[in-house]
């Protein structure tokens, strides 16, 4: 489904910027990257739904293992079910919009770091939100700023790899970036969902 | 030191108390705030000179850069306020972090919006990319996402609580948000126009600034004292003391 | 029944719950022994399920004192001791029961000599082990939920309800299992508005509204 | 005065500027208020209500 919708937005740009070869090389790398997030972004609003409703998230923090840890491998499998099939479709993406094949590992890369950065900083919202209703768009409103970082670090990679310049450098800051995030977001969002379940 | 602050927090949070005492201290403040602030414009629009460059349309610098800084100031306040509310779940602490955040959105979208005023006459454009702006309307969406949080929830104080952990959250988001922006900007080439260069502000302009960013300080202090004492008199609808005011202030005619 | 100065399983003293300022029962004043099954009785809105939320751990304690073996109530101490049983059965309506036992057990552990097939034969459920929890019918739901009572070693029952959705059959099923579990030195808090049948001696009742 | 009014050809740059700081200050400082107002307002008509409600249920006592 977030592959579907990821196909979608990229063949929309060049019906609204025109098939012309060099504009699409160079905003392709961007524009990959921003579909990905956004189609992610659709699909982080389901991670606790179904748990929450049929009341398996409860029996999942009164169990006798550390909750952290448990939100962790839901993220995994979160990550794994959502964001792995759209790397996989990303060459595909980029090939649509010109992206130059040298530039392709680069994206993988940036890709690969910054895709479970948005998993992990989305859990920790989606718990926020558990108590409530309907989250969509407030969950938009509250990621943003989150990712911002995120999406100029691994679309500064990509460009970077582009125009012949450095690009170890952002990577570098994603990839520590991620390895905070592990350690830190599985215990924000188990507290995260403490507090929003009142517990 | 651990026993202490909670035992002091939760004498002078006790809501009753807490709003008899806001309510004294609030017309002194917002006084305050009014002088400050017409001392500081007379000082800033009628004293200060033209400046060489920019002509008088620099004159929005007064309001604009203790806005600016107010809106990092309160949410500052918010995210410590968050963390007492989180850690010692004092019901003024979380009152204080979530009515603080409508005050620095506030702020914060005057900054954006007197830039943009500013940016028109002086760049050309009414809004680029340069990092201290991005950075202006992150806080301001950090600050749309804690309000947005706080209202989605049906109990108030839930709301609050996980609002609260939204504001810690973007308070380390901030600074990282600002070094990627900068980084982001080195890359891009983009604009490298400065309002406020690295030049010397004069004393004449000076002055009425920083009367200015006290001014804006008091108004805050006013302000945030009126939102918390009709937050406490919601939150304590069913306690006798609320009960109280609301028959009181019949017989003496509404006041505020 | 039991003896008075043994130390209780879980005691409360002017326990209460407040939402937006407004009680939402309490203050409620009771112990559990092990042993001892108690049921919680008031009518719709008198806080039963809350209260089973907070003594699970699901909300906090604001006001008044509530202890777990002597000791101040705290999330560690009780975890894997007590099995909460609410409105919502925790099942995964795409995996089969028996599915639905082996994550429960992953994470709780099991009973000595207790496996996901004798626990389904003996809720009545022989036969249904693989099929997916979407296809039973409302009771079978329940009765699948029930089977976690048998699998997992926990000392205290909290359960919200568990006569709903059952046949006759099936109410005695679950008298059948308190019985068992009251005599093997459990406890259990019950909510229920309707009679119970219970041969295990005479339960306690904690009355929500006075 | 039409001097400083003019703002040395910045005029409609700066006085919008304070306009809006001066507007959105007015309106964060009265929002509480008239929710205060608000507030007091419906706890009256709250405990008015329950008052009501007990001198019902008590009236048919007095007189059967």
């Amino acid at each position: 489904m977030p592959v579907l919708y990821a196909l979608i937005v990229a063949t929309l740009f060049p019906f609204a910027l025109g098939p012309e070869d060099a504009l699409l090389q160079r905003i392709a790398g961007g524009v990959v990257l921003v579909t990905v997030l956004l189609a992610m972004l659709l699909a982080l609003d389901a991670m606790f739904r179904s748990d929450i409703e049929d009341g398996s998230l409860e029996q999942l923090v009164l169990a006798p293992q550390p909750l952290a840890l448990m939100l962790g491998m839901k993220i995994l499998a979160h990550w794994f079910t959502t964001a792995l099939p759209l790397i996989v479709i990303a060459p595909l993406l980029a090939g649509m919009l010109h992206l130059p094949v040298q530039v392709m590992g680069v994206l993988m890369l940036a890709l690969l770091l910054a895709t479970p950065m948005l998993s992990l900083l989305g859990a920790v919202l989606v718990a926020l939100t558990a108590g409530t209703r309907r989250s969509g768009m407030l969950l938009a409103l509250m990621l943003l700023p989150l990712c911002v970082p995120v999406v100029i670090f691994a679309a500064g990679a990509v460009a970077a790899a582009q125009q012949g310049l450095p690009w170890v450098a952002p990577i570098a800051w994603l990839g520590a970036a991620l390895v905070l995030a592990l350690v830190l977001a599985p215990l924000a969002c188990a507290a995260a969902l403490r507090i929003a379940l009142d517990a | 030191m651990s026993k202490w602050i909670p035992l002091w927090l939760h004498k002078l949070g006790s809501p009753p108390i807490f709003y008899r005492f806001a309510g004294t201290l609030r017309p002194w403040f917002l006084a305050l705030a009014l002088i400050a602030g017409a001392i500081g414009l007379y000082g800033g629009l009628v004293l200060a000179p033209a400046d060489y460059q920019q002509g008088d349309a620099y004159r929005i610098i007064f309001i604009h850069v203790p806005s600016a800084w107010m809106g990092l100031f309160i949410y500052g306040v918010m995210a410590v306020a968050s963390f007492i509310a989180l850690v010692w779940r004092i019901k003024l602490a979380e009152a204080v972090a979530m009515e603080s955040a409508p005050i620095g959105a506030a702020f914060t979208f005057i900054t954006l919006v007197t830039g943009s005023l500013w940016g028109k006459p002086m760049w050309g454009t009414w809004w680029t990319w340069d990092a201290r702006l991005t950075s202006e309307l992150v806080l301001l969406f950090l600050y749309l996402g804690v309000i947005g949080l706080y209202h989605a929830f049906e109990d108030r104080r839930q709301g609050a609580r996980a609002a609260a952990f939204l504001a810690i959250i973007g308070i380390i988001n901030v600074p990282i948000v600002h070094f990627s922006v900068n980084w982001w900007n080195t890359l891009h080439q983009g604009s490298t126009v400065r309002i406020l260069g690295p030049s010397k502000i004069s004393m004449d302009m000076l002055w009425p600034l920083l009367t200015m960013m006290v001014a804006t300080k008091l108004y805050y202090v006013a302000s945030l004292f009126g939102r918390v004492r009709a937050d406490l008199l919601e939150l304590e609808g069913g306690k006798d003391w609320v009960r109280r005011i609301a028959t009181g202030e019949q017989a003496t005619g509404e006041q505020a | 029944m039991t003896s008075a100065h043994a130390i209780p399983l879980l005691q409360a003293r002017g326990l209460s719950f407040l939402r937006a300022d407004e009680p939402v029962f309490g203050p409620l004043d009771f112990t559990l022994h092990p042993g001892e099954l108690a049921l919680v009785e008031g009518d719709n809105g008198s806080g039963k399920t809350t209260l089973l939320r907070q003594l699970a751990g699901l909300l906090h304690v604001d006001e008044g004192e509530l202890q777990w073996r002597g000791q101040p109530w705290n999330r560690d101490a009780c975890a894997g001791e007590v099995l909460f049983l609410g409105h919502q059965l925790g099942l995964k309506m795409d995996m089969s029961p028996r599915e639905n036992l082996h994550i429960a057990a992953g994470l709780h552990g099991a009973r000595d000599g207790r496996d996901a097939a004798s626990v389904l034969a003996e809720v009545g459920l022989a036969g249904y082990e693989d099929e997916p929890v979407r296809r039973l019918s409302a009771g079978q739901k329940k009765r699948a939920a029930l089977a976690r009572l048998l699998l997992l070693p926990a000392v205290l029952w909290l359960l919200d309800e568990p006569y709903a959705n059952l046949d006759r059959a099936g109410i005695a099923l679950v008298n059948r299992l308190l019985e068992a579990h009251v005599a093997g030195r459990g406890a259990a808090l019950v909510t229920s508005h309707g009679a119970v049948s219970f041969h295990g001696g005479e339960p306690k009742r904690i009355r929500m509204h006075d | 005065m039409s001097q400083f009014l003019a703002m040395g050809g910045y005029a409609a740059y700066v006085w919008p500027a304070y306009a809006v700081f001066f507007l959105v200050l007015l309106a964060d400082f009265i929002s509480p208020m008239l929710r205060r107002r608000r507030n007091l307002r419906e706890l009256r008509a709250r405990l008015a209500r329950q008052t009501a409600r007990q001198q019902r249920t008590a009236s048919p006592a007095v007189n059967p």
